[in-house]
């Protein structure tokens, strides 16, 4: 019989209806011998510490600044989905960007993707915002919005069906460019990476086919989720967002064909260059990702 | 003497709420411009007799008149000289002498004209701005003493004032309470566990058995007081008779 | 009592060798390395002094004090108050005691995250959460203040015939003094934790934006320099007020 | 002294009435409601019932309890075997005195984001958030337990020819137990806060799994029972332990 | 009477740390066999002279010598009574009186056996296990005078033994002290603040002076004790004579 890998898996998020196709694919990679250990961490910047002190093998997230600055060789490889927010303002106040111009807006934190979306917006409509609060988490930016508590913020695809659920008439999205930028992907050290070669290829080789399938077909994640029983648990109302999540993911491009590669790292370094994440001119790709792994795993799902 | 008594106590009784009957069936009365004392065992209730008279603990039976009126609560004439001094420990000598005059509503000026002159009375002259707690027992005993007699109320009522200090500054005070009260003429009730300062400074004992405390006996010492020294009183006959026939007395109370 | 003020004296000499050691330690720890995000002390000094020069330091307390010090008003009339009610009177007292025992004793650090549900993000939330964690201490104080009140005392007044109002005014309040200010130092360091608490489970603003700003983009010795920072303005601050406190209220006039 | 007894005895009834009182507001302001998230006691007590019935609070609790009683135990024999060498060696007092002063006031829950940074995700992190809450005061109070002990005593000990060592078994450490005991109360009371931020800090497991998993899928009911939860077990133990410790350890048999 | 003189005080004298000099030049001898006194005003060193004899303090001058050997720690010879009694709180009273044993190493079955017959000559019988909370004051006393005797030293050094006891339950302790001594034979050095406590049991009696103490006067009150009554020895023309004395002479220290 086969040897089983372990992998540990750091995820800065509370599992939920958007880890559907990483569990799916754990599942998967579990049948050829790879176990994947998924462990929800409080955010981000917990689990890509995991992963610089070597408590966890893989990490997901965009941390491009902490892996410019930490001395450890950390690099990406492999884009798990794209961003995916909507600029979303209170109508009584604000009807287009331009409304915006001198007003406070709220994002998620500092140097992370929502401000950097909202940045760029400015500059290509020519505004400049009075101020930018940070309020960590989509949910609790949709609960604030709600109540009034801001009133032009940026959400993802749950939270702004939520809010335009549970109050139609009151809020406007506001129309977006194209970004093609990571929201999340997945980096290790270059150790692990060369060490657990055929474990990663075989954990990649799956996140590629369960992407493939929900772009063929947004309701398989549905029967698989049935079918191998995950996220049990989850409460009725949720369960009804599942799918429209996903197709709506899908109609924006957020999950690539092709786990992102080359286009995914360059588009990254000009996406978080000017968000200010990233410091300095003529960033390389090979400084923040290895394509290596990416490029055998789809050697074999051609 | 009961003509000219001040202070009838006429059957008081007192039981504390967690049961303890402290007195029992007290008739008591004192006489105007003289020293009584209460003497008897710890915790016989003489501390409780004397708030009842002062107006600070309602009895459960009976009733105090004083002056001829009931009592039912503390009144002017009556000023209370604490065991524990009761000075206010952030005020200094001055304010707390003159904090009886303070409660009354006199004007600063004039509580302070007043307080002096008992401020050195009591010999405390030169103290008026220290604070409590940089003097010495005695020296906050007297503060006690100045701030009763400041209120000029007609009878003192008086808790173990000199428990507290050494017997040689005890000795000293008892002479100097006796020479104060040969001037200001108040009628004084004195709690007291010693025998011989009950003696010394006494013109009525009252014993009290223990608890629930009664009255067990009411000697009155002729000592004679005029011209003779202190010294000498201690010498004296009457004294020291008085002071062994209470003697004989409490000995059996004492475990 | 009379080994105090020795230590007291020599404790310039013996507090920098005490923290000598810390700091060598943590040097020491810092260079083996513990951690790749671990930096060594004269790093996060460093760090320090670049945060504090740039003005991010600064500028970022003016926004956190803000929430701290309202706060910390907030409690300082409505917490004394009630603590007041609640010693002056018999129905407040039964009516709230049980429930402020209780409150005492909680780890009220963990009702910070309900705060957003009720109150949303902004500044009343996060004067909430100080208010929250200090209100309990604060009160109790206050109450105990007025509580422990030398029966004697009262007894006092009220035989010169104080009226009620007198005793509360001129004997009560001022004995109880010692104790609330106490209250108000110990809701101050209960204040400091629900504001830094509040500032990394609420919204990042001030310091807890510094810290997860420089966390996010890995700048450890920054970070660290802030938590380091204000640990110790809190330790100094309080540290500061109990001296102050035993100057007011040096226990010779507190009574007893 | 005694107006306690008075207090705890008619307790009962208005102990019901006083948190009655606080029910009946939190229950109008859920149905209000002051906040599409805020629950009202009702839904509240029902999601309790809930989540204890199907297990998932008992399992997390499990789960929770684990790094606040090893970090307890790790105070209870490090804490307090540093705070009684502080008492008995000037040495070591002279060492560490300063700092603890600083650390007893400081709001060591700010340190709790830096812990992954050294020791990890993993409950070793846990484990530290709890020591570095509670230690402060548990080695505070062991040492002021050794440092207090009635001068009178000790001479008493030398007079009968007592040893030194005869001296700690049989004077000092007995002295000390209520103060130090009543330190791991306070070292209890600071390790819930401590576990509970690490959770929601750290990684989300127990407690702090329940009360993020609950709120990222919008139970709020459930949200809040658990935390309430917490709230209320944490103030119970402690105040328990109190009540136990007034037991073992009456004012009586202290000395002074 | 230097012969049989025990304890010899030569010279001592004593500065505390914060410059306070508390004693000077003192010189002193105390027979063997006999009640000795220290007697003076607040602060003036009785303290502090008697725990130097007993090793508790060094002195920062001269010496004591107790029994030929000088002095340089605590002694089993020497068995010390303290003012505040100095009892375990969490041990019963069987316990406490046999604490000088316990820390002597004795077996648990012999010392209970000694100090259940010392607690029956103080008179505590049938409280062996009782706490010291549960005593009086003047009981919490008598299990420190026992646990002194327990030791069987020659020498009792009693510092202000009855000072917190009330007036009569101290004449009852004075009674019951001497009835032991007649039984013991034990040299005792007795700190107090009372004359009359002073002049009614000792042989001999050490005025000190004000601070730095020093000794000011040695009185030996030559008073028949031999089948008197208590009660008749207080009335005694030596002993009034020995009171008075002291007191004319301590009247010009207080205040
Ligand atoms: N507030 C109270 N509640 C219950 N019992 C009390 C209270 N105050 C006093 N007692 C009890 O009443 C009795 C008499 O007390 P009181 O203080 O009057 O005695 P005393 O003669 O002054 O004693 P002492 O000589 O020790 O001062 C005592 O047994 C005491 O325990
Ligand atoms: N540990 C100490 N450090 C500094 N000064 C001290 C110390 N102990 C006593 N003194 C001072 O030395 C003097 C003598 O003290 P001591 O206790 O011997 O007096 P005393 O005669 O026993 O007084 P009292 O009658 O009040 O018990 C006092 O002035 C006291 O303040
Ligand atoms: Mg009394
Ligand atoms: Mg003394």
């Amino acid at each position: 019989a086969q040897q089983r890998t372990k992998i540990r898996y750091a995820l800065g998020d509370v599992v939920s209806i958007d880890e559907l196709p990483l569990l799916i694919a754990a599942e998967r990679a579990k049948a050829r011998g790879v176990d994947v250990e998924i462990t929800a961490f409080k955010s981000e910047d917990v689990a890509t510490q995991a992963v610089i002190n070597g408590q966890a093998d893989i990490g997901q997230g965009t941390p491009y600044a902490a892996l410019q600055k930490v001395g450890a060789p950390i690099r990406f490889f492999y884009q798990l989905s794209a961003l995916l927010f909507f600029p979303i303002v209170n109508k009584e106040f604000y009807k287009s960007w331009k409304d915006l111009d001198g007003q406070e807006i709220a994002v998620h934190t500092r140097g992370s993707g929502t401000e950097a979306i909202m940045n760029l917006a400015a500059k290509e409509h020519k505004i400049k915002y009075k101020n930018v609060s940070y309020v960590p988490g989509s949910q609790v930016r949709a609960l604030a919005l709600l109540k009034g508590n801001i009133k032009a913020t940026i959400l993802d695809a749950s939270n702004k069906n939520m809010v335009m659920k549970e109050q139609p008439d009151k809020f406007l999205i506001l129309p977006l460019g194209n970004v093609k930028a990571s929201d999340e992907a997945l980096f290790a050290t270059r150790e692990f990476l060369d060490k657990k070669q055929a474990g990663v290829r075989i954990f990649l080789e799956e996140l590629t086919k369960v992407n493939r399938a929900i772009n063929a077909n947004p309701n398989w994640v549905l029967e698989e989720r049935k079918k191998l029983g995950l996220l049990k648990d989850l409460p009725a109302k949720l369960e009804g967002e599942i799918l429209p999540f996903y197709r709506e993911a899908v109609q924006n491009g957020v999950f690539p064909n092709d786990g992102g590669g080359d286009s995914a790292a360059k588009n990254d370094l000009e996406f978080f260059r000017l968000s200010g994440a990233l410091k300095g001119e003529n960033l390389k790709v090979e400084d923040f990702w290895h394509l290596a792994p990416l490029k055998a795993a789809l050697a074999n799902v051609k | 003497m009961p003509a000219d008594a001040i202070v009838q106590v006429r059957g008081v009784g007192k039981s504390y709420d967690g049961g303890v009957e402290a007195l029992r069936e007290v008739n008591l009365e004192l006489p105007t411009g003289r020293l009584s004392t209460l003497l008897g065992p710890s915790g016989c209730g003489k501390t409780t007799l004397l708030k009842i008279i002062a107006g600070l603990i309602a009895p459960t039976g009976g009733e105090v008149w004083v002056k001829g009126k009931k009592v039912e609560g503390p009144g002017p004439e009556r000023a209370f000289v604490f065991q524990d001094f009761a000075l206010l420990p952030w005020a200094n000598v001055l304010r707390n002498v003159a904090f009886g005059l303070e409660l009354r509503g006199l004007a600063w000026e004039e509580r302070a004209k007043i307080a002096r002159d008992y401020i050195g009375r009591v010999g405390l002259k030169g103290f008026e701005a220290s604070y409590p707690h940089q003097l010495s027992g005695g020296m906050r005993q007297r503060v006690g003493l100045a701030r009763a007699l400041a209120v000029d109320a007609d009878i003192l009522l008086m808790d173990e004032p000199f428990s507290s200090v050494d017997e040689q500054t005890r000795r000293k005070f008892q002479e100097d309470l006796l020479a104060l009260l040969q001037v200001e003429r108040k009628t004084v009730i004195f709690v007291t566990h010693s025998i011989e300062e009950a003696a010394y400074l006494s013109d009525q004992i009252v014993l009290l058995s223990p608890r629930p405390g009664t009255v067990s006996r009411i000697i009155r010492p002729d000592i004679e007081r005029g011209g003779t020294s202190p010294d000498e009183i201690r010498r004296d006959k009457n004294y020291l008779d008085v002071v062994d026939e209470i003697w004989q007395i409490l000995k059996r109370y004492v475990d | 009592m009379n080994r105090k003020e020795p230590i007291l004296k020599r404790s310039l000499v013996w507090q920098l060798i005490s923290f000598a050691l810390f700091f060598g330690l943590w040097e020491l720890a810092g260079r083996w390395p513990v951690s790749l995000a671990f930096p060594s002390f004269s790093k996060t000094f460093l760090a320090l002094v670049r945060i504090t020069a740039d003005g991010s330091l600064p500028k970022a307390y003016l926004v956190t004090l803000q929430p701290l010090l309202i706060g910390i008003a907030l409690c300082g009339i409505a917490g004394i108050g009630f603590g007041i009610g609640m010693g002056l009177s018999r129905a407040i007292e039964w009516a709230s005691l049980p429930l402020f025992i209780i409150l005492q004793a909680a780890p009220m650090a963990a009702i910070i995250p309900l705060i957003t549900y009720i109150y949303g993000i902004g500044l009343t939330a996060k004067v909430l959460a100080v208010v929250f964690l200090a209100a309990p201490v604060v009160v109790m104080n206050s109450y105990k203040g007025i509580r422990n009140t030398n029966p004697s005392l009262i007894q006092m007044c009220r035989s010169f015939l104080g009226t009620r109002r007198q005793e509360v005014i001129k004997i009560i309040l001022p004995h109880a003094g010692a104790l609330i200010f106490a209250g108000l130092r110990l809701g101050l360091a209960m204040g400091f934790i629900g504001v830094v608490i509040a500032e990394l489970l609420i919204t990042p603003t001030g310091i807890g934006d510094l810290i997860t700003y420089h966390s996010s983009v890995a700048d450890y010795p920054e970070m660290f320099a802030t938590i380091v920072s204000i640990i110790v303005i809190a330790a100094l601050a309080i540290h500061g007020l109990e001296r102050l406190e035993q100057k007011i209220f040096p226990p010779e006039i507190r009574g007893s």
